[in-house]
């Protein structure tokens, strides 16, 4: 009976999933124009529409994705083990809506309606999965950044809603037109945290690594791959549409921002997620990071922005950040999804307790190992097409900008480097030492092969993987909408696929010099055709068969204790960034009767995030401090009361009764 | 007949009560208290349909009922019925316990109803006088009902109550005393109700601005003390802790908008005698006052009543900051967030009732995983929290959202930023409590007994309003805030 | 009886009560504050009969005689009666000292007249200078409740700052409308019995002072 | 036509390198034995091992996944791969009628043949293999932000990182017209160089205590022809990077049509690189000894400092 519902509110979550796909393509491939619906008016003084453009219709698109997925994968999985399937079924869907909701919002309070919802309905995914007290801490960490955060964006929006007497985003356009610059860059600053906190931007990002692996997989896909997107889709929205100035640039404040919240963003969250051994934790921490990429593309985009003369370069820029948005969502969520479905087989989320299970779980480690791999930014996955462009737009405006923003943009692009290789080192040990070595435990021992519908959930991201990563053009047609509605001039797919859909093509170079192009689908091409040569090659001349032997352990035989571990793994990068990281590590002997013979040692060790450590503990510990002192003092005694009522009184009447 | 209401519902509940001293099975009590409170919302809303339709409406040349009374009104009538539903469920606990004793209920009861008798006095008075001594009535009744159980906490809430709030009405009498001067000497020689709200307000711009002033601050820290404005707030913990719950829920969801409603009445003749930055200005700084005073008390609360009261007082205070901002938007958000307020006060203290008889503590430390033994209570407490705290989709986000942008549309940037700031340290400080009390584990001492559904209707009837006005706004309700606005501002 | 003369008398009694007021901060003795309330409650009921008889308004003279019964005669009773119900102890225990409380007093007393004397043309709407002592009456009998211990002495500042309302009031052109005065007499009435008998019930439970109790913070 | 014709030039180039590679690690083996007054093995004795690999059979741990056998083969691709993007002979600042790479691919290319080896030494499940994946893989981190950076300080002044056009773009500049930006970066590039070909002191080629190695360490596991390819991965790999030097910053020579006499003329020209390179290599090799693993991060960060200061000064 539950199971069934379960099924039916899935499938219902596929349908609503295909028909949000539909549209958005509908409306990016041009045939729909801007589609605009009136909302039944449910406030007297606001009147709800929905309102879906092109920049709304990719973001769709991405939510749809990632859906599609989920929602095939989510019923085995939560038939696996979950708590209260019915209830996470319900949230999920409100989750996925919320999220549709705000992509699609067409007025203020829509936005901030569903922006809520989107919330709260992951709230109670997060909470839902297992009722331990970490994960309520977690829910209550994220609501409290996600309420902050919408602080900060009801002010923006209620102080443009008051000057343009409605909360209609026309409204909200001709508002910020009137706006002069220092209070327009204040809203945006603010609407920048706002977003920033959902976003999980370096340092607003504490909540993201706790919350999104508390959640069941799928909607850890989901938290992770969207809806951290729609947040994104907030700052694109505000940063280059409403509150944009009609003519000239955007201030090169906000682009200095954002390029540098980015750049943190992205260094700080991967080299964090190298430190994880919860393979979700991990997940969720590789989540800041691309965050951070997809921001340096955009801060990018911000300062070489309309009127700077570099207009292809800005479409290129963006282009890149919106491609590793839909990217990011496609091998984020696959790789969760994967995570899951180890998680929902060994019961065991600690990568140092499982191993082997590449032969256990071949189609879950193929796909992950697909996802490791996009992820890291190697060709020929999409996740290297969309880091390829930004390089290449970090290199061009560097010439172009000059100076110090030119500076920012080649640090950017160094950073950028950095943070592949730690990707690249990070999901070498979460694939090695989760798949591959021997099990090393019981769990990961009886493992077996996850059910078909998961497995079909992840076959459709790790399709689009590969597809978004081979014909890149043809993903770029998607951004063609977006990139002409927030910078206008030549769309994406002009600038960057200049010499036909199958090459990539870094637009905007100096005059006179041939753009730098390349194609992947070539590459990838010659990759498979020396791939068969170098696999003939072995095969031939015949030889002795092959012959299977234990491993090389220095003679000893060899057991899953000789693996080495992710912390082993890590280790060399701990001591190198130990500046970042403040390791911690205490080493427990128990010796024998001799002080020689070691019975046992123990090892813990810890890494710090610094965000959290440094402001958030302290903030906190300050706030509950001055609360309990103030608290302290307060006397039950009735002659306090009394005197405090007639001092009030007095006060009043000598500083009010006269005019 | 309309106007016949209008002295018909106070005396119909005051009757109730009186009869109510009568009777002593247990079950008769209960289905009059049921009744009774049916019987009031059935008249009040009667009286809104009236009024309505026809305009504001008099009584006896004492009574009067106006756009802004039926929200009051309304209010009043709608928590009545919600905690005497609740109370059926509640009272079986108690009575189990012993914290009740079966041969005193019908005292029990018939002060209730007393109580909501005065409180519909108190909005219903045209004339202020009359206004007052249902103010001081809702004091005394409400006294006895806070000291009910005799306990030494108990008895000790009750006399600060009564000591404070008496404090500040005689204040209150006092402001009231010196518009009514004020008022005469305009009005040149003693005329018929020269005490009527309604025939000041006619003259109000020709009043002597000095002594309204002096009139309004009186009643401002007067009325304010009973509504629980800080500083003079204080004595509110105390007594809504100490109370029975559903009179708990009763004085935060509708005593302290009495007190308000006072304050609102004499906020229009001020507003039209000296100006409106005077009155808005105090209205701002307690407001803001009790917004902050609240919040360290909020995050370092171990006991869940006080907590809520702490939070009334939270709330009181943005009711006051959108009556400061002022303007149509401030007003009708605050008029708003009355209504809301009550509703989900009174929820969320119904809930904690239930959660305190089942862990037998009214400690938060010791309240762990109502979600697990109670889930329906579990979903409430954190629903009514989440709105407490101002998410959407329900109420109380809709009406802060009218008060922040009325703020800003007043320019009055720094104290919107200070509220909002605040605001967020509250919410966590709430949300922290809940969560850890809904989610994790119980006590293997908590009671795990089937939540009995019947008494939970009173609670999802709330919840139901809650939510409705989290998500759409009657044409009706907005129709009477719109009008209630256009009578406070003018 | 003439104007101006009734405005003389009114000055003259808004010092007597003023005074009695002074003399229930600075008493000591439990027995003294309670005949010092009810002696300004008899000057307030003067005060009202000498306004009937100015202003020809036979309501206050109904007030004046209600206000002496009530104020003056019943409730002083009832706190005796409860004084001799419970055995506690007779002097008053100051939160505030004596001298200090006086000293505020005065200060309360100028910011009244400060108050009164900025008031414009409204002045003659209250006769005499029934408005500043109102208000220093009022703050000091809250001053009492706030500097002095023991309950009863609270429901005795509590009485005497009601008093100064009903000065003013009575001043106030013609006095209230008489059903009201009579409806705030009778809620003052009801107040004090309850007091009476929180006061009572704690005693009884727990011997001490209800004015003590402060478990109840933060 | 033309198109063909570029496919052919492309091909032998590529062809060219895959070739040359075994031998230039050949050449630097001899160096190091006579610098060392040894005779020491002919320069053709890559070559040797490759065949002998070649004919061997495979021992494969039992503990190894699915994974591991397509490991060595999928390494090989991908570094040779990486050739077809290099202007070994032939570079025209024309259109490229195949637009197979530029240097971001090139390099992400070696990064896929690190991971993938890094993976297969996970496979096997034993300690040396992990070690070994863990270090090189820190070491690749490493050099990979730098190398970067000083691919980008020359490719802001070319205003592309096609390496063919920047190359050519080079080529036409006066010989000498030098700045300190390039400077700094060929210095950075040579010290990146070692790490990246794997050489003291960072590495040690010829190693055979498990725990000094690096690069060694993963390949413990394979045999055979597996070994084989990943052995000449590793050839085509360093003489790739020399390339790669060689093409940024001393693009002398290069022919841009096919006339024979410009092709001998290339051809000695890129000869003479390989073998100044080479033999840097092989002197400091000889001159230095291995650094401790935890010592290498400083060692690079020289060359770290240096890429930046060189893509900082040709920013500013």
């Amino acid at each position: 009976m539950v199971r069934v519902a379960v099924w039916l509110g899935h499938l219902l979550i596929l349908a609503g999933a295909s028909a949000g796909a539909t549209l958005a393509l509908g409306v990016l491939t041009g045939d729909a124009g801007t589609l605009r619906l009136t909302l039944p008016r449910l406030f007297p003084f606001a009147e709800m529409s929905l309102c879906v453009d092109g920049l709304s219709a990719f973001f769709l698109l991405v939510v749809a994705l990632v859906t599609a997925a989920a929602a095939l994968y989510g019923p085995s999985y939560l038939g696996a083990h979950a708590k209260a399937p019915l209830v996470q079924t319900f949230a999920l869907a409100v989750f996925v809506s919320c999220m549709a909701g705000v992509c699609c919002a067409g007025d203020g309070l829509t936005f901030l309606l569903a922006w809520e919802g989107m919330t709260l309905a992951s709230y109670l995914l997060v909470v839902s999965d297992t009722r331990s007290e970490e994960n309520t801490r977690a829910g209550l960490l994220y609501l409290v950044m996600a309420h902050a955060g919408t602080a900060a964006l009801l002010v923006v929006f209620l102080t443009l809603a008051e000057r343009g007497h409605g909360f209609d985003f026309d409204a909200l356009r001709t508002a910020a037109r009137s706006l002069e610059g220092p209070t327009r860059s204040a809203l945006f600053m603010l609407a920048l945290v706002g977003f920033g906190a959902k976003a999980g931007v370096v340092p607003l990002h504490v909540w993201l690594p706790k919350a999104h692996p508390a959640a069941p997989s799928h909607a850890s896909a989901l938290m992770s791959g969207v809806m951290l997107k729609v947040a994104l889709y907030g700052i694109f929205r505000f940063g280059f549409d409403i509150l944009s100035p009609t003519v000239g640039p955007l201030p090169a404040s906000w682009g200095w921002t954002v390029l540098s919240l980015g750049t943190v963003s992205a260094v700080m969250g991967v080299l964090l997620a190298l430190q994880q051994h919860d393979l979700k934790r991990l997940l969720a921490f590789h989540s800041v990071e691309n965050v951070g990429i997809i921001l340096i593309g955009a801060g990018l985009a911000m300062l070489l922005s309309r009127g700077r003369g570099a207009e292809s370069l800005a479409t290129l820029a963006l282009a890149a950040s919106l491609l590793h948005t839909l990217n990011h969502a496609a091998f984020k969520g696959l790789l969760f999804l994967g995570a899951g479905s180890v998680i929902s087989r060994t019961g065991v989320r600690n990568m140092e307790e499982l191993g082997g299970l590449a032969r256990r779980m071949p189609w879950t480690a193929w796909l992950f190992l697909l996802g490791a791999v996009a992820i890291s930014a190697l060709p020929p996955l999409n996740g290297f097409v969309s880091e390829w462009l930004t390089f290449q737009a970090l290199l061009l405006s560097v010439a172009e900008l000059g100076g110090a923003s030119g500076l920012l943009a080649g640090v950017a692009a160094s950073m950028l480097a950095l943070t592949g290789g730690l990707a690249a080192a990070c999901f070498a040990k979460a694939f090695g030492v989760t798949f591959l070595g021997r099990p090393r435990s019981v769990h990961a021992e009886q493992a077996s092969e996850s059910p078909s519908p998961m497995i079909a959930g992840m076959l459709l991201l790790a399709g689009a993987c590969v597809a978004i990563g081979l014909l890149p053009g043809y993903a770029m047609r998607l951004l063609d909408g977006p990139t002409q509605q927030l910078l206008g001039g030549l769309g994406a797919s002009a600038v960057v696929t200049a010499h036909g859909p199958l090459v990539l093509s870094g637009a905007g170079a100096k005059a006179g010099l041939e753009a730098t192009s390349i194609s992947v689908t070539a590459v990838a091409a010659l990759l498979a055709l020396l791939a068969l040569v170098a696999w003939a090659l072995r095969g031939w001349p015949r030889r002795a068969p092959r012959r299977l032997a234990p491993t090389w352990t220095c003679g000893m035989s060899p057991s899953s204790r000789f693996d080495y571990t992710a912390t082993a793994f890590a280790k060399p990068l701990r001591l190198i960034f130990s500046a970042v990281y403040r390791p911690r590590r205490a080493i427990a002997k128990e010796t024998g009767p001799s002080p020689y013979v070691i019975r046992r040692l123990s090892y813990t060790g810890e890494v710090v995030d610094l965000a959290e450590t440094m402001l958030y503990m302290r903030l906190k510990r300050w706030v509950t401090a001055t609360a309990q002192a103030i608290r302290a003092h307060s006397t039950g005694r009735i002659h306090g009361y009394i005197a405090f009522v007639l001092v009030t009184l007095v006060i009043a009447l000598l500083l009010f009764a006269r005019a | 007949m309309a106007s016949s209401l209008l002295w018909l519902t106070p005396l119909l509940s005051f009757a109730v009560g009186l009869g109510m001293l009568l009777v002593r099975d247990r079950r008769v009590l209960a289905t009059l208290d049921v009744a009774g409170s049916l019987a009031v919302l059935g008249l009040t809303l009667a009286i809104t349909n009236r009024v309505v339709q026809a305009g504001p409406v008099g009584a006896l040349g004492i009574f009067r009922a106006d756009h802004v009374a039926v929200l009051f009104l309304v209010l009043i009538g709608l928590l009545a019925v919600a905690v005497s539903i609740a109370t059926v469920g509640w009272m079986r606990q108690e009575l189990a316990r012993g914290h009740m004793r079966a041969e005193r209920l019908h005292y029990y009861y018939a002060l209730v109803h007393g109580f909501i008798a005065t409180m519909l006095v108190t909005v219903l008075a045209d004339n202020l006088g009359v206004l007052w001594i249902a103010m001081e009535g809702t004091t005394i009744t409400s006294a006895l009902l806070v000291g009910f159980h005799g306990d030494k906490h108990g008895l000790e809430a009750a006399w600060k109550y009564i000591i404070v709030t008496t404090i500040g009405i005689s204040f209150g009498l006092f402001g009231t005393v010196l518009v009514y001067g004020a008022a005469a000497h305009a009005q040149g020689g003693v005329l018929a109700g020269a005490m009527n709200w309604s025939s000041i307000v006619a003259v109000a711009p020709h009043l002597d601005p000095g002594i309204i002033r002096i009139g309004f601050i009186f009643v401002i820290v007067g009325y304010g003390t009973k509504a629980g404005l800080a500083p003079v707030h204080m004595w509110l913990p105390d007594a809504h802790s100490q109370a029975p719950t559903p009179v708990s829920a009763l004085l935060s969801g509708a005593l302290i908008k009495c007190a308000l409603f006072g304050i609102i009445r004499f906020h229009t003749i001020a507003r039209a005698a000296c100006g409106p930055e005077f009155s808005q200005g105090l209205l701002l700084i307690f407001g803001l006052l009790s917004v902050v005073v609240a919040t360290p008390f909020i995050l370092a609360q171990h006991d869940l009543k006080r907590l809520l009261g702490y939070h009334s007082v939270e709330h009181v205070g943005i009711i006051a900051l959108g009556l400061g901002f002022g303007g149509r938007l401030g007003t009708y958000g605050a008029l708003l967030h009355v209504i809301n307020h009550g509703v989900t006060k009174a929820l969320v203290f119904l809930v904690a009732g239930d959660a305190i008889a089942r862990y037998d503590t009214r400690d938060m430390r010791m309240i762990r995983g109502l979600m697990g033994i109670a889930p329906l209570a579990g979903t409430l407490l954190l629903m009514g929290a989440l709105s407490l705290a101002g998410t959407p989709p329900f109420s109380i986000f809709i009406s802060e959202l009218m008060v922040i942008q009325a703020g800003l549309a007043a320019g009055r940037t720094v104290v919107v930023a200070a509220f909002l700031v605040v605001v967020v340290i509250i919410f966590a400080g709430l949300i922290h409590h809940v969560g850890q009390m809904v989610f994790g584990t119980a006590a293997a001492s908590a009671s795990r007994e089937r939540e009995a559904h019947l008494p939970m209707l009173g609670m999802l009837l709330l919840v139901a309003a809650m939510v409705l006005l989290g998500v759409y706004m009657p044409a009706g309700l907005d129709r009477v805030l719109a009008r209630a606005t256009e009578i406070i501002i003018g | 009886m003439s104007v101006e003369l009734a405005t003389r008398l009114i000055d003259v009694l808004g010092a007597l009560l003023l005074f009695s007021t002074l003399l229930i901060l600075a008493s000591g003795q439990l027995f003294r504050a309670i005949y010092a309330v009810a002696m300004q409650s008899v000057f307030l009921g003067i005060a009202g009969a000498v306004l009937g008889a100015a202003t020809g308004n036979p309501d206050l003279w109904v007030i004046a005689g209600i206000t002496i019964v009530v104020k003056a005669i019943l409730l002083p009773w009832l706190l005796i009666w409860v004084v001799r119900r419970i055995q506690i102890p007779r002097e008053i225990e100051s939160v505030i000292p004596i001298n200090a409380t006086l000293a505020l007093a005065a200060g309360i007393v100028v910011l009244a007249f400060r108050l009164s004397a900025s008031l414009g043309p409204v002045r003659q709407a209250i006769t005499g200078n029934a408005l500043p002592v109102g208000i220093a009456l009022i703050l000091l009998g809250v001053l009492v409740m706030a500097a002095r211990r023991t309950a009863l002495v609270q429901m005795v500042g509590l009485f005497a700052s009601e008093n100064g309302i009903f000065f003013t009031a009575m001043a106030v052109t013609q006095g209230m409308p008489l059903i009201i005065e009579i409806g705030i007499l009778l809620d003052v009435v009801l107040g004090a019995l309850v007091m009476g008998i929180l006061v009572l019930r704690v005693r009884s439970s727990v011997d001490t002072d209800i004015a003590d109790l402060e478990n109840l913070k933060g | 036509m033309e198109e063909a014709a570029h496919i052919e030039k492309i091909a032998a180039q590529a062809g060219l390198l895959v070739l040359l590679g075994p031998l230039v690690t050949g050449f630097v083996q001899k160096l190091k034995a006579r610098l060392q007054c040894r005779q020491g093995a002919s320069i053709w004795q890559p070559y040797r091992d490759l065949a002998k690999l070649l004919r061997k059979g495979t021992v494969q741990s039992d503990s190894a996944s699915p994974f591991f056998r397509a490991i060595p083969v999928l390494v090989l691709a991908a570094t040779v791969t990486t050739t077809v993007m290099l202007p070994v002979l032939w570079a025209s600042s024309g259109p490229a009628l195949l637009p197979l790479g530029d240097a971001i691919l090139l390099l992400a290319l070696l990064a896929l043949a690190r991971f993938l080896c890094a993976i297969g030494a996970l496979d096997a499940g034993g300690a040396f293999g992990g070690m070994g994946a863990s270090r090189e893989m820190t070491v690749g981190l490493l050099v990979e932000p730098a190398l970067m950076m000083a691919v980008f300080s020359v490719a802001v002044a070319g205003g592309t990182t096609d390496l063919v056009h920047l190359a050519a773009r080079r080529a036409t500049l006066p010989a000498l017209s030098w700045q300190a930006p390039d400077l700094l970066a060929l210095f950075a590039m040579l010290v990146l160089a070692l790490a990246e070909t794997g050489r003291i002191p960072v590495d040690n080629p010829d190693t055979h205590l498990e725990l000094t190695m690096l690069h060694e360490g993963m390949l413990l596991e394979h045999s055979g022809p597996g070994l084989a390819c990943i052995v000449l991965a590793t050839h085509t790999k360093q003489i790739v990077i020399l390339t790669l030097v060689a093409a940024l910053f001393f693009p002398l020579g290069l022919a841009d049509g096919s006339a024979p006499g410009a092709l001998v003329l290339a051809g000695l020209a890129f000869l003479a690189k390989l073998l100044a390179l080479a033999i840097f290599l092989g002197l400091v090799e000889s001159s230095y000894a291995k650094l401790r693993f935890f010592r290498v991060p400083q060692f690079l960060g020289l060359g770290l400092v240096c890429a930046f200061l060189a893509l900082a000064l040709r920013i500013l």
